[in-house]
Formats: C-alpha cells, sequence, structure tokens
C-alpha cells in the first residue's frame, strides 16, 4: 500500500478543496457539500491511519463511523435549515442570510 | 438522655407553628401563639426535668477522665471540601452538667417570664409576633446551651442576636427603641465577629469545629500556644459582646427599650448568660494561655466596678438593674478569669434567677406607674417619680428586697453563696487587686439596690407631683401633687404568681453550694478535678459587711433626712457628672465615629466616586461599547469571513503545537 | 491489501478438477474463473430477463383470460428476442433540452447496481461443479442493502436530465418511494442476520437449513421483506411512480431504444435478483425442503440445489408478475403510508420478535407471534371500519382519480 | 509498485477531480453529481485501506441517500438568478485553502511517520465488539444525535402555509 505521506497529502487536499468551496461558494446547498468533503477527507485520514500506521487498532474505523453518522445528521438538519430559509428568504445565495450580521 | 434535642426544636416548632399557621387566624393568633409559646417551653423543661433525672446515672456510665459528658452527633447538614480536606458537618449536642444547668435556668426563667408577658403584653397588638420571636429567642439560647460544635453554635449564637434585636426594637415605632436595637445588634456585631475570626483561624489549625476534637487538639499541644492564645482572645471578644463587657457594654443599658419581661429574659437566661456561657465551654481554650486568662480577668475587673459606680446615679429603675446586671457579669467573668469555674457559673446560675425576678418586679412597678403617670409627661421608669409604693405593691415589695438582698449577697439567700464562693475563689488565685475591687463592689452593689429600694417603696409618694416636667436632680421632690386621678396598683396575678414562684430559687438556689454542706454544684459543674470548698470566715464576714455597709449607708442617705445625696452631688459635680453620663462611654463612641469612622469613610467614598467610579466604571461602559462597536463590523454575515478567521485559527494552533514548521511532531498524538 | 482480504475474494468450494490457472488471482484478486463466472451471471441475467418477460406476458394473458403472445417462435417464445432486437436497432433519441453527458449515463447507473448484487448471492450447489457464489462476502447482507440504493442517483439523473419537468417529477416520486421502502426492507434483514448470527448470504442459507427456513421463523419479517423489494423495483401495485397509463413512464419518458430498454432490463433483473434474494434469506435457499437435512435427505439438496434455488426463485417471479395483474395501483399517499404506518412497525415488531426468540427461546417467540396477529387482525378491522364509507365516497366523486387494474380495466 | 496501490493513485486522482469539480462547477447539479462521485471513490478508498465495512456503509450512507437529498434539496430550491455571484469570494478562498494544503503538506512531508506496518483486516466482529463495548456511549449519543437530527429536520422543513396545522397551532 502507499507511504502514509502520500494519503496525508492526498485527504489534505481534499479538505483544501472543501475550504475553498465553503469560502467560494454562495449557493447554500454547495457550501453544505464542501462541507461533506471536508469531513471526508478526514475520515478517510482516521482510517488510514488506523490501518496502516497502527494495524490491528481499530479505533480510526469507528471514528471514522462516528464521522460517517454524523454527517448524515449534520447534512439532514442543513438541508432542512436551507429549505426553511428558503421559503422564508426566497433565496439560498449564502450572502442573502445576513440577519445575524451587526 | 438522646432526646436532649428536642429542648431546642420545641420553642423552634413554636416558632414555626405560629409564624406559619396560627398567623392566618386573626384575632385568635394572639392567644394561640402564646399557648402554643408556653406549651413549648414548658415542654422543653418537661425534658430539662427528664435529662436531669437522668442524667446521674447516665453521665456516670460514661464518665471519663476528659469529663462527664453525653455526645450526641445528628445527621449530617452539609459537606465541604475534597478527600483530604474533608469537612462534614453534623450537629453535635451536648449533655454535661454544665448545659443540664443552663438547661434548667433557661427553660424554667424562659417559661415563667413568658407567663409573666401574658399578663404584661396584654393589649399589644402585635402580642403574638412577642410571642413568637420570645419562642425563637429560647430555641436559640437552647442551642447555644446544647451545641458542642461551635458552628452550630455561631449559627444559635447569631439567632440569638438577631431576636435580641428583634425584641428590643420590639416598639420600633419609636425612633430611641429602634436605635436601641440597632445598637445591641451592631455593638455584639462586633464582638461576633471576633468569635467568628476566632472560629475560623481554629477551623484552620484543627479542620474541624466539633468542639471536642478542638479541645483535644489545644490540650494535647497540636495547635501551637500563640494561635490558642489569639483564639482565645478573638473568642472571648464575642463573649464580651453578648454578655456586655467592657467596652463593649453600651447596648446593655439601651437594651431597656424592649419590654420588660424582654430585659427580664435577656438580663438573666439568655443574652448575656451566652457569653458567660461561652467561656464556661470554651474554658479549655482560655485556659490553656495565661495570657487570655489575664485578659478575661482585667475586662471582668474592670466591668464590675465600672458599671457598679455608672448604677449609683442612674435614675432609671431598668437603667439601674442593667448596670448592675453588667457589673455582675463582671464578677462572673472576672471568677472564670482567676480560675475559679465553679464559683463563676454558680453565680451566673444564681443571678439569673434573682436578676429575673428583679426585672420582673421593675415591670411590675412601670406596669402600674405608667397609667398613673399616664398623660403626665413623667417618666414611669424614673425612681424619683415613685416612692411609697411598699403599701400599695405588697407582693412586689416584698419579692424585689428579697431578690435585692439577694443581689446585695446576705447570709442565707442565693447571692451571697455565690458571691462568697467567688470571693474565695479569687482569694485562693492570690488575685488581690480583684478581691479588693470584688468587695468594693459588693458595697457598691447593695447601696445602689437599697437606694433604688427606698426610692420606690418607700418615702413619700411622689407621683403625686404633678409638675410636667421631670426632675433632672438627685433631690427630693417633697411637693404634693394637686388633684391627681390613679392609684398605684399591685399587678395582676399573672404576674404576680411568677415573681412568687421565682423568689424560691432566688432563696434557695445557693443552698445547692455550700461550702462543706452541700457540694452538688462543685461536684458536677467543674473544671478538672473538684475542689474541696471550705468556707472562709473573713471573706464570707468581709462580703457581708460589705453588703451591710451599703444598705447602711444607702438607709442613712435616703430614709433619713440628711440630703446626703445633694450633698455629695453637689460637693463633686465633675464625678457626679461623669457618673450620670456613664464615663461619657455613648459620646466617646459617637465622637470616634463621627470623626474617625465617618473621615474614613468619607475618603473612602471620594476614592470610590472620583477615581473608581469616575475614571474605571465610567470608562469601561464606553470603551466597550467603542470596541463593540469596531468589533461587530468582523460579523460580517459572509461565510467565508467566518471560515477565514477559523482556517487561520487553525493553522495558528497546528504551527505553536507543533513547536514551529521546520520540526512538525503532532505533539499531541 | 492482497493478504488477508485475498481470502474473502476467492471461490469459496472450488472444484476439484478445475485447472490451478482458473482460479488463480491474477489482477487484483480476479481469478480466471471470476472473469467467466462474471460473463456467465451476466448471459444468466440477460437471458432470463428475456424469459422473464416472456412469462409475464403469458401471466397477463391468462390472467386476463387470453393468450399473451403466440406467433413468434413456439407460444411465442422468441416474442422477447425479438423485442430486444428491435430495441437495439431503434434510434436512441436526445431531446434538446437534455443534459449532452448525463442523460446517457443514467440508464447504466440504474443497471449495474443491480447486475453488481448478482455478486453475492449463493446459487447453491450442483453436481461436480461445486458451490455457485461469486463472492462470498462477509458483509453480504450489508452489500446486497448499499449496492441497489445507489439506483436512486440514477433515477434522479435520468429524471433531472431529461429535460423535461414531468420526468423530474416522476423521479422525484420514483426516489421518494425508494428511500422510504429502503427503510423496512433493512429492518426486516436484522431479524435475519440476528436468527443467523451472520451477514454472509452462505452461512445465512446454512444456518435455515439448521434452524428451519426464516419464512416461518420470520412470516412478518418475510411479509415486508418481499413487500418493499417488490417497492423497491416499482413493481404493481407499488409502480405509481412510472404507472405508464397515467404518467406516462415516470423518469423514463424521454428515454428511448436501447437506454429506454436498459430500465426495464434493470426493472426485471431486480425482480430476478429480489426472488432470488428472498429464496436465499426465507425460504432456505437451495434447500429441497424444510427439515430436508434433518430427515437424511439433505444430500438431495447438496447435489442438485442450484435446481431447487431456481425453482423457488422462478416460483416468486411468477408471484411478483401475479400481483401485478390482479391487484390496483396505489395512490402516492397510500404508497408512502403504506411505507411508514404498516411496514416500518411490522419490521420492528419483527425484529424485537426474533430477539425474544433468540433470547427466550420458542414458546414466548410463539406467543408474541400470536399476540402480533391478533392485533393486527384487530387494527385491521377497525382500520377498514373506518376507512371504507369515505373511500366509497371518493369512489363515486371522482371516479377518474380511481386507480383502475389494468388489464380488466374494472374500477376498484 | 503494487496493484492496490496503483489502485490508490487512480482513486484518489478521480476524488480529487471531482472534488475540484464539486467546488467550481457551474450547475449545482453537476456540483452534486461530482460530490457523489468523489464520495463512492471515497469508499473504494476504505475499500483499498480493508475497511470494507465502512466502504459499504459509505455507499449506503452517501450513495444512496445522502446524495439523493442533496438532489432534492437542489430541485426545491430555484437556481442562482446572479450566477456571476456564485463565485464572489474565490480569490480569499484559494489564498487560504492554499495556504492550508501548503502547511498540510510541510506537515505531511516534513516529518517522519512511524513506518506502515502490515496492513490488517479488521473484521466485522472486532468492529462490532469495539462499537457496542469500548464505544458503547458514543455509539448510543451518535443513535440519539440522529433522532434529534431526524426530529429537527421535521420540524424545521414543515410548511408553516397559513392553514398548515403547524400555522394554526403557532397561531392559537
Amino acid at each position: 500500500m502507499v507511504p502514509i505521506e502520500h494519503i496525508m497529502v492526498f485527504t489534505g487536499a481534499l479538505f483544501c478543496l472543501g475550504v475553498y468551496g465553503v469560502m467560494a461558494r454562495r449557493n447554500a446547498v454547495l457550501v453544505l457539500m464542501a462541507i461533506e468533503l471536508m469531513l471526508n477527507a478526514v475520515a478517510i485520514n482516521l482510517v488510514a491511519f488506523g490501518t496502516l500506521v497502527y494495524p490491528g487498532q481499530i479505533n480510526g474505523m469507528v471514528f471514522a463511523i462516528f464521522v460517517v453518522t454524523i454527517a448524515a445528521a449534520e447534512l439532514g438538519l442543513g438541508l432542512a435549515i436551507v429549505l426553511r430559509v428558503y421559503r422564508m428568504r426566497s433565496s439560498i445565495n449564502v450572502d442573502d442570510i445576513d440577519l445575524m450580521r451587526w | 438522655m438522646d432526646y436532649a434535642w428536642l429542648a431546642p426544636v420545641l420553642p423552634i416548632g413554636a416558632f414555626a407553628l405560629n409564624v406559619l399557621i396560627w398567623r392566618q387566624m386573626g384575632a385568635r393568633k394572639h392567644a394561640l401563639s402564646a399557648l402554643t409559646t408556653l406549651a413549648a417551653i414548658g415542654g422543653a423543661f418537661l425534658v430539662f426535668l427528664a435529662v436531669f433525672s437522668d442524667a446521674s446515672a447516665h453521665l456516670e456510665e460514661t464518665a471519663t477522665s476528659s469529663g462527664r459528658h453525653l455526645i450526641f452527633e445528628g445527621t449530617p447538614w452539609f459537606t465541604v471540601g475534597v478527600a483530604p480536606h474533608l469537612y462534614v458537618f453534623a450537629p453535635t449536642l451536648v449533655v454535661d452538667w454544665l448545659s443540664i444547668m443552663m438547661l434548667g435556668v433557661v427553660t424554667f426563667l424562659a417559661f415563667l417570664i413568658e407567663f409573666y408577658a401574658t399578663g404584661y403584653m396584654k393589649g399589644d397588638n402585635r402580642y403574638w409576633w412577642f410571642f413568637s420571636v420570645k419562642a425563637l429567642f429560647t430555641a436559640a439560647m437552647l442551642g447555644v446551651v446544647l451545641s458542642y460544635n461551635f458552628l452550630l453554635m455561631y449559627i444559635c449564637w447569631e439567632l440569638v442576636g438577631l431576636c435580641s434585636f428583634l425584641l428590643i426594637g420590639f416598639w420600633y415605632s419609636e425612633r430611641a427603641n429602634a436605635e436601641a436595637a440597632k445598637k445591641a445588634f451592631i455593638t455584639t456585631r462586633v464582638g461576633d465577629v471576633g468569635f467568628f475570626i476566632g472560629l475560623a483561624l481554629l477551623f484552620l489549625k484543627t479542620g474541624t469545629f466539633d468542639m471536642k476534637a478542638t479541645f483535644a487538639a489545644v490540650e494535647s499541644g497540636a495547635i501551637d500556644p500563640a494561635t490558642v492564645t489569639i483564639a482565645g482572645i478573638l473568642i472571648f471578644l464575642g463573649a464580651m459582646g453578648k454578655s456586655g463587657q467592657f467596652p463593649l457594654h453600651v447596648w446593655l443599658p439601651d437594651a431597656m427599650a424592649g419590654p420588660t419581661p424582654v430585659s427580664a429574659l435577656v438580663h438573666s437566661a439568655t443574652m448575656v448568660a451566652a457569653g458567660v456561657y461561652l467561656v464556661g465551654r470554651a474554658y479549655p481554650i482560655f485556659h490553656a494561655s495565661p495570657t487570655t486568662m489575664g485578659i478575661i480577668t482585667t475586662v471582668g475587673t474592670i466591668t464590675a466596678i465600672f458599671a457598679a459606680t455608672i448604677a449609683l446615679t442612674q435614675r432609671d429603675i431598668k437603667r439601674i438593674l442593667a448596670y448592675s446586671t453588667i457589673s455582675q457579669l463582671g464578677y462572673m467573668i472576672m471568677a472564670l478569669g482567676v480560675g475559679a469555674y465553679t464559683a463563676g457559673l454558680f453565680h451566673l446560675f444564681t443571678h439569673a434567677f434573682f436578676k429575673a425576678l428583679l426585672f420582673l418586679g421593675a415591670g411590675s412597678v412601670i406596669h402600674s406607674m405608667e397609667p398613673v403617670l399616664h398623660g403626665t409627661g413623667r417618666n414611669p421608669n424614673d425612681i424619683f417619680n415613685m416612692g411609697g409604693l411598699r403599701k400599695q405593691m405588697p407582693v412586689t415589695f416584698w419579692t424585689f428586697l428579697l431578690a435585692s438582698l439577694s443581689l446585695a449577697g446576705i447570709a442565707p439567700l442565693a447571692g451571697f453563696w455565690s458571691k462568697d464562693a467567688i470571693l474565695v475563689g479569687a482569694y485562693e488565685a492570690d488575685a488581690w487587686l480583684p478581691l479588693i475591687v470584688a468587695l468594693f463592689t459588693a458595697f457598691l452593689t447593695a447601696f445602689y439596690m437599697f437606694r433604688c429600694i427606698y426610692l420606690v417603696f418607700f418615702g413619700p409618694a411622689r407621683w403625686q407631683v404633678a409638675t410636667a416636667t421631670p426632675d433632672h436632680h438627685d433631690n427630693h421632690s417633697t411637693d404634693h401633687a394637686s388633684g391627681h386621678h390613679a392609684e398605684p396598683h399591685e399587678s395582676p396575678w399573672t404576674m404576680a404568681l411568677p415573681l412568687v414562684l421565682i423568689c424560691v430559687p432566688a432563696i434557695a438556689a445557693g443552698w445547692i453550694g455550700i461550702p462543706g454542706f452541700s457540694e452538688a454544684f462543685a461536684e458536677t459543674v467543674r473544671f478538672g478535678p473538684m475542689i474541696e470548698e471550705h468556707i472562709n470566715l473573713v471573706l464570707a464576714g468581709a462580703g457581708t459587711l460589705a453588703g451591710l455597709l451599703g444598705i447602711g449607708l444607702a438607709t442613712l442617705m435616703y430614709l433619713t433626712p440628711v440630703s446626703g445625696p445633694r450633698l455629695i452631688s453637689e460637693s463633686f459635680p465633675a464625678v457626679y457628672k461623669t457618673l450620670y453620663n456613664k464615663y461619657y462611654f455613648d459620646e466617646m463612641y459617637q465622637w470616634i465615629i463621627d470623626h474617625v469612622v465617618l473621615a474614613i469613610a468619607a475618603m473612602a467614598a471620594t476614592v470610590d466616586r472620583k477615581i473608581l467610579n469616575d475614571r474605571i466604571v465610567d470608562w469601561c461602559g464606553p470603551f466597550l461599547q467603542g470596541a463593540g462597536a469596531r468589533l461587530r463590523l468582523t460579523t460580517s454575515g459572509y461565510i467565508y469571513h467566518y471560515a477565514f478567521g477559523f482556517i487561520i485559527g487553525i493553522m495558528a494552533i497546528g504551527v505553536v503545537i507543533s513547536g514551529g514548521i521546520p520540526d512538525m511532531r503532532f505533539a499531541l498524538w | 491489501m492482497t493478504n488477508n482480504a485475498a481470502s474473502e475474494l476467492t471461490l469459496q468450494a472450488v472444484p476439484s478438477w478445475m485447472p490451478a490457472f482458473l482460479v488463480a488471482p491474477m489482477i487484483g484478486g480476479l481469478s480466471l474463473a471470476d472473469l467467466i463466472a462474471l460473463v456467465v451471471l451476466l448471459l444468466f441475467v440477460l437471458n432470463f430477463v428475456m424469459i422473464e418477460i416472456w412469462m409475464e406476458r403469458k401471466v397477463a394473458g391468462h390472467v386476463q383470460l387470453r393468450r399473451g403472445p403466440l406467433h413468434v417462435g413456439p407460444h411465442g417464445s422468441l416474442q422477447s428476442p425479438a423485442d430486444v432486437l428491435k430495441l437495439l436497432t431503434k434510434e436512441d433519441l436526445t431531446p434538446v433540452a437534455a443534459d449532452p453527458i448525463v442523460f446517457p449515463m443514467a440508464p447504466y447507473l440504474v443497471f449495474v447496481p443491480v447486475f453488481l448484487t448478482f455478486l453475492v448471492i449463493p446459487w447453491g450447489p450442483l453436481v461436480l461443479f461445486g458451490n455457485f457464489v461469486i463472492r462470498p462476502f462477509d458483509l453480504g447482507l450489508v452489500y446486497m442493502v448499499a449496492i441497489p440504493a445507489m439506483q436512486g442517483i440514477g433515477l434522479v439523473m435520468a429524471g433531472w436530465s431529461s429535460g423535461n419537468k414531468y420526468s423530474l417529477l416522476g423521479s422525484a416520486r420514483v426516489v421518494a418511494q425508494l428511500i422510504s421502502y429502503e427503510l423496512p426492507m433493512v429492518i426486516a434483514l436484522l431479524g435475519v442476520a440476528m436468527m443467523a448470527e451472520s451477514l454472509n448470504l452462505t452461512t445465512i442459507v446454512e444456518s435455515q437449513m439448521k434452524q428451519g427456513w426464516n419464512v416461518f421463523l420470520q412470516p412478518i419479517g418475510f411479509l415486508v421483506f418481499f413487500l418493499a423489494t417488490m417497492s423497491e423495483m416499482s413493481r404493481a401495485p407499488f409502480d405509481i411512480a412510472v404507472a405508464e397509463s397515467e404518467i406516462v413512464g415516470g423518469p423514463f419518458v424521454e428515454y428511448s431504444g436501447m437506454r429506454w430498454g436498459m430500465f426495464y432490463l434493470a426493472e426485471f433483473a431486480a425482480v430476478c435478483l429480489n426472488s432470488a434474494l428472498s429464496t436465499a434469506l426465507f425460504l432456505g435457499g437451495w434447500e429441497l425442503f424444510p427439515g430436508s437435512h434433518a430427515l437424511g435427505l439433505g444430500w438431495i439438496s447438496d447435489q442438485f440445489g442450484l435446481l431447487f434455488f431456481m425453482g423457488k426463485m422462478i416460483v416468486l417471479v411468477v408471484i411478483i408478475q401475479w400481483a401485478r395483474f390482479v391487484l390496483p395501483r396505489l395512490r402516492i399517499d397510500q404508497l408512502m403510508d403504506f411505507a411508514w404506518k404498516f411496514l416500518l412497525p411490522a419490521g420492528f415488531v419483527n425484529f424485537i420478535l426474533t430477539a425474544i426468540l433468540q433470547v427466550f427461546g420458542f414458546v414466548p417467540f410463539a406467543i408474541g407471534i400470536g399476540l402480533t396477529l391478533a392485533l393486527a387482525a384487530v387494527l385491521l378491522a377497525t382500520y377498514q371500519a373506518r376507512r371504507s364509507p369515505s373511500t366509497v365516497a371518493l369512489i363515486r366523486t371522482a371516479p377518474e382519480a380511481v386507480p383502475t387494474s389494468q388489464g380488466l380495466g374494472l374500477p376498484v | 509498485m503494487e496493484l492496490s496501490a496503483v489502485a490508490f493513485y487512480v482513486v484518489a486522482g478521480v476524488t480529487l477531480v471531482a472534488a475540484l469539480g464539486v467546488v467550481v462547477a457551474r450547475s449545482v447539479v453537476y456540483a452534486a453529481l461530482l460530490l457523489i462521485l468523489s464520495l463512492v471513490m471515497t469508499g473504494l478508498i476504505y475499500l483499498l485501506l480493508l475497511a470494507d465495512f465502512l466502504a459499504l456503509i459509505q455507499i449506503l450512507v452517501y450513495g444512496g441517500t445522502v446524495s439523493i437529498l442533496l438532489l432534492f434539496a437542489l430541485m426545491l430550491t430555484p437556481p442562482e438568478t446572479r450566477p456571476e455571484l456564485n463565485h464572489r469570494g474565490w480569490a480569499l478562498g484559494a489564498v487560504t485553502s492554499g495556504a492550508l494544503f501548503a502547511l498540510l503538506l510541510v506537515a505531511s512531508l516534513a516529518d517522519k511517520w512511524p513506518a506502515a506496518g502490515a496492513a490488517r483486516h479488521i473484521s466485522l466482529v472486532d468492529l462490532g465488539r469495539a462499537l457496542f463495548s469500548t464505544w458503547a456511549v458514543p455509539f448510543e449519543v451518535a443513535s440519539v444525535v440522529l433522532l434529534v437530527a431526524l426530529l429537527g429536520a421535521l420540524t424545521i422543513a414543515r410548511s408553516t402555509s397559513p392553514g398548515s396545522k403547524i400555522a394554526r397551532r403557532a397561531s392559537a
């Protein structure tokens, strides 16, 4: 299997793409999608360390399972909020959702 | 014996019942609460009787080298601290002869005084509240008496202070009464702070408030002597405040502002006794340090003579008795200070009865004078407005006379035996100065008491004088008033009966401590091994002589037309004025407060207002406002701004915890 | 990667006569035998689908008192190959509004997951060939849930990329149905997994030979699973999403030719797949009849299991087809109600009953089953009593909204 | 080079390209489809890392359910009417994520990581044991979180149009 560094670089790139998505995208659903990318990058890293660096240790995988679980919950709620926001403000552009601004 | 806890709990229950339930009952609440309180205190008295009858057997069974007492530990109330420094507070009660003695005195006197008050307070529209607070007062005092844990004792101690505040200021609609209540509360507070600091100091050293453990620590030398001395002095400060010792005595005469039954209770069994009782209870701490004992002796001696001299010139019957109380408390403290433990507490025991009797008698007199002097603007408490009352008020006269004789230390009465014990104690401790002072005080005591009796019960009936202005000079106004309305009369039976009943212990309470004859008291209430007492005929004779001399001088000055008082007061005007104005103590305190305390306070207020408030506090708001006005601009509402800060923060944290980029390693891994 | 996982990737029972080069792992653990098996499987699925379509037409014909296909081949048996030829030669139309990339991709995304799921089906043994299962995967049960779930994407892609709002609506409906019915299906499978204490389908079949078929031990589970899978593959009476007669084919409106054929290929392959899964999970797999191993007749199953498996599978297929022609189509709200208010609770009841069986034994389990059935009967009776008048009123006031049975043309 | 390593590089490359597509695609549906591709590829990476159960879960949750949720959400909301705004903060995003990537790159490559041991497949039985013993409490908490998220999503997303049950209750 590949060296752990390569996996780390890969997940780092994936994470940074997620960061870029969060910062550059204006559509709330796309922002949520970018967050999913980041979560997945982290989960891959957990599994990679669990399998390759500490073989036989189960914690990495367990953590990844939790990440998947929480990500699903987060996305469900996030999308519900997006739909609600759309219904109330007729827009899901995150720049328009600025009621909490100064 | 393990039902001793009922004694304080019954009155507390009565208080709760009165305040929570009877209060709602409209006009019936007065009778109900009086009955409840009487019943509860009577119940407490029964508890005392039961404890007393059980005591000999049980206490002998548990007799150890350290003493004879039973300790009852209650359910823990709360826990403080963590494991090695854990303190579990459990209310610990003690039953030994000291507490049994006080239990008896408190419940007996409280019951009779309550009974007396049912007559005295009749018609007051806060009748029920009076009895409620009296119940709480009694409960608190019983708590002080029974507690074997300093913290519990302190709680009850403060409750006593609170109740005395409520009762002294019972008629608070008059400003003077409210001021007196405040004065009593604040003055005793001064001592209580010392008490509390002393307790905290001991707690720091021993890690417990339990008296047994504390005493054991003191006796075993686990606490260094300096601490014991300091803690002892601080704790004694509490006793000084409560027992009205010099220089914290100023509240006690003013406490006469309360109803007379309150004065009787405060001055005999509860409030002031608490201080002496504390000295007796915490005696191991004081005894361990000669310095403390010296201070106690000094304070007691000064108080005894100092208060007695003031009492010579007072006109208010209750004030005379108040200064007498202070003087007698000084006696007790002095006795405890010189090591005459048994004698001091014995005097506390006997004094409680005859002083209660005196106050009740005084109350009876005032009660009958009030309607007589009503509308004349003359003070019904002023002995120069009385005279010749022995015919109108025979019961009051005879009981008052008996109590005065007892206080003066005349042979078979209670006061003689305890006073004699104190004299013997001082003599055996080689404390010559206290001994002489004590003898002189005995003389003064007899003098002022009989001055009071002669002016109140003998001579012409000055209450018939119709002059609207009270007399400011210590002279006889023999003018007869023209056409006066009411006659003084004997008090109702509810007031007279207690007088007669208290007479019994006022005569006989001393008989349990006759040296060589009946040594029940010396056997039981003692510190260390029992001391074989023997009568010292010289001292006994000297004491009696001092009393008789005082009585004789008073007879000479007030019963014969020598007009001695005016002569003396006019010959030594400075001395007279000083004494009459109580050595100007109140004025001195007032001056200190006006010129020192208030000056400091004004300075502090200036600092607070000009620097803390104007410079710092006022600056905080605008600063935060300004900061907020600028910082809120960062809350842009744009996700990418937030994400930017978030990522930068994460990067910074990553760089920091890894110790810099070149040597990147997971410090937390 | 290769060391441990390799054991997962080999055939379970390799016949001794098979030459070594056939079973030696080549690329990524795949052996030549695997590739051959895949090809065989694909051919099998395609051919079975054609037979299935012919069967369906015949079943429809007989249910509707007519004869079905007759003219192409004996009993019209070549009708399906002819249709396939027609579809293959038909032009693949791509609407102008359609998305050029996603539109052609969607049919594959619908078919491939179904085909991939066949990998874990334990077909059973046959003389000389041993046990047929392409991947005796330890996680077979999770696999057979996870992979078909991806169909949903394909359907949404198909609906969205067509550039037609009707197809988009249809895809939304079909996907909602897909997701809704996935839950009761998974819950029903929990009981199966608990019974066998394994997720491996082969193990599940073998455990049924020891302790009895799941259809008897888990009647509720079987019912829930069977109905849920019927709905999963949008078969009548749950085919509201595609309902050709009402909304002209749901997500597939714009498809034609072989792309359209792929969707139908996927549907019929799914019928085959789910029948096979039901057989393996509930009907004892390749066992001849319940308890045959206990009676000493296990050797028959061990030698000719594949035939028995196929037989049971075909029976189930016929039942599914039969249901299509005798039951009316549900309304969409009834469809959802059925999933959430009946199948899901029933699945949970089954789950709890299985737990009772595993922990407390058979008697409490039997009592539980009895109680459940009684409760279900009561509920059903009250439900009918409450529902029927309004349903009748609905039929009377709005006859055009009433779903009709396709073949018989009778109002419900 | 091992076959699995090759497979990893291929899959990782596809994942990255798909992820890049997610964040730059003009069409939101393309972005969503690419995200699904990326997530399924992640599942394959799990498979290559011998986490087969996790791979199936990834495909089941993301490939089967989450993706459909996302697509639904996209269909229920309108496309951006001002597409030119869809990328307004791109410079800041690029700089930030680039810097973060640089830092991660340095962190990943600058240090010596423990040598990879022989990768071991973790059986489902072990995983189940760990989940239900060591991680029982987090597991239950996760289930509660899911339940709360379910109810919360229901409550938030429910219609409050006039005449609906919620609206009537709110006005009552």
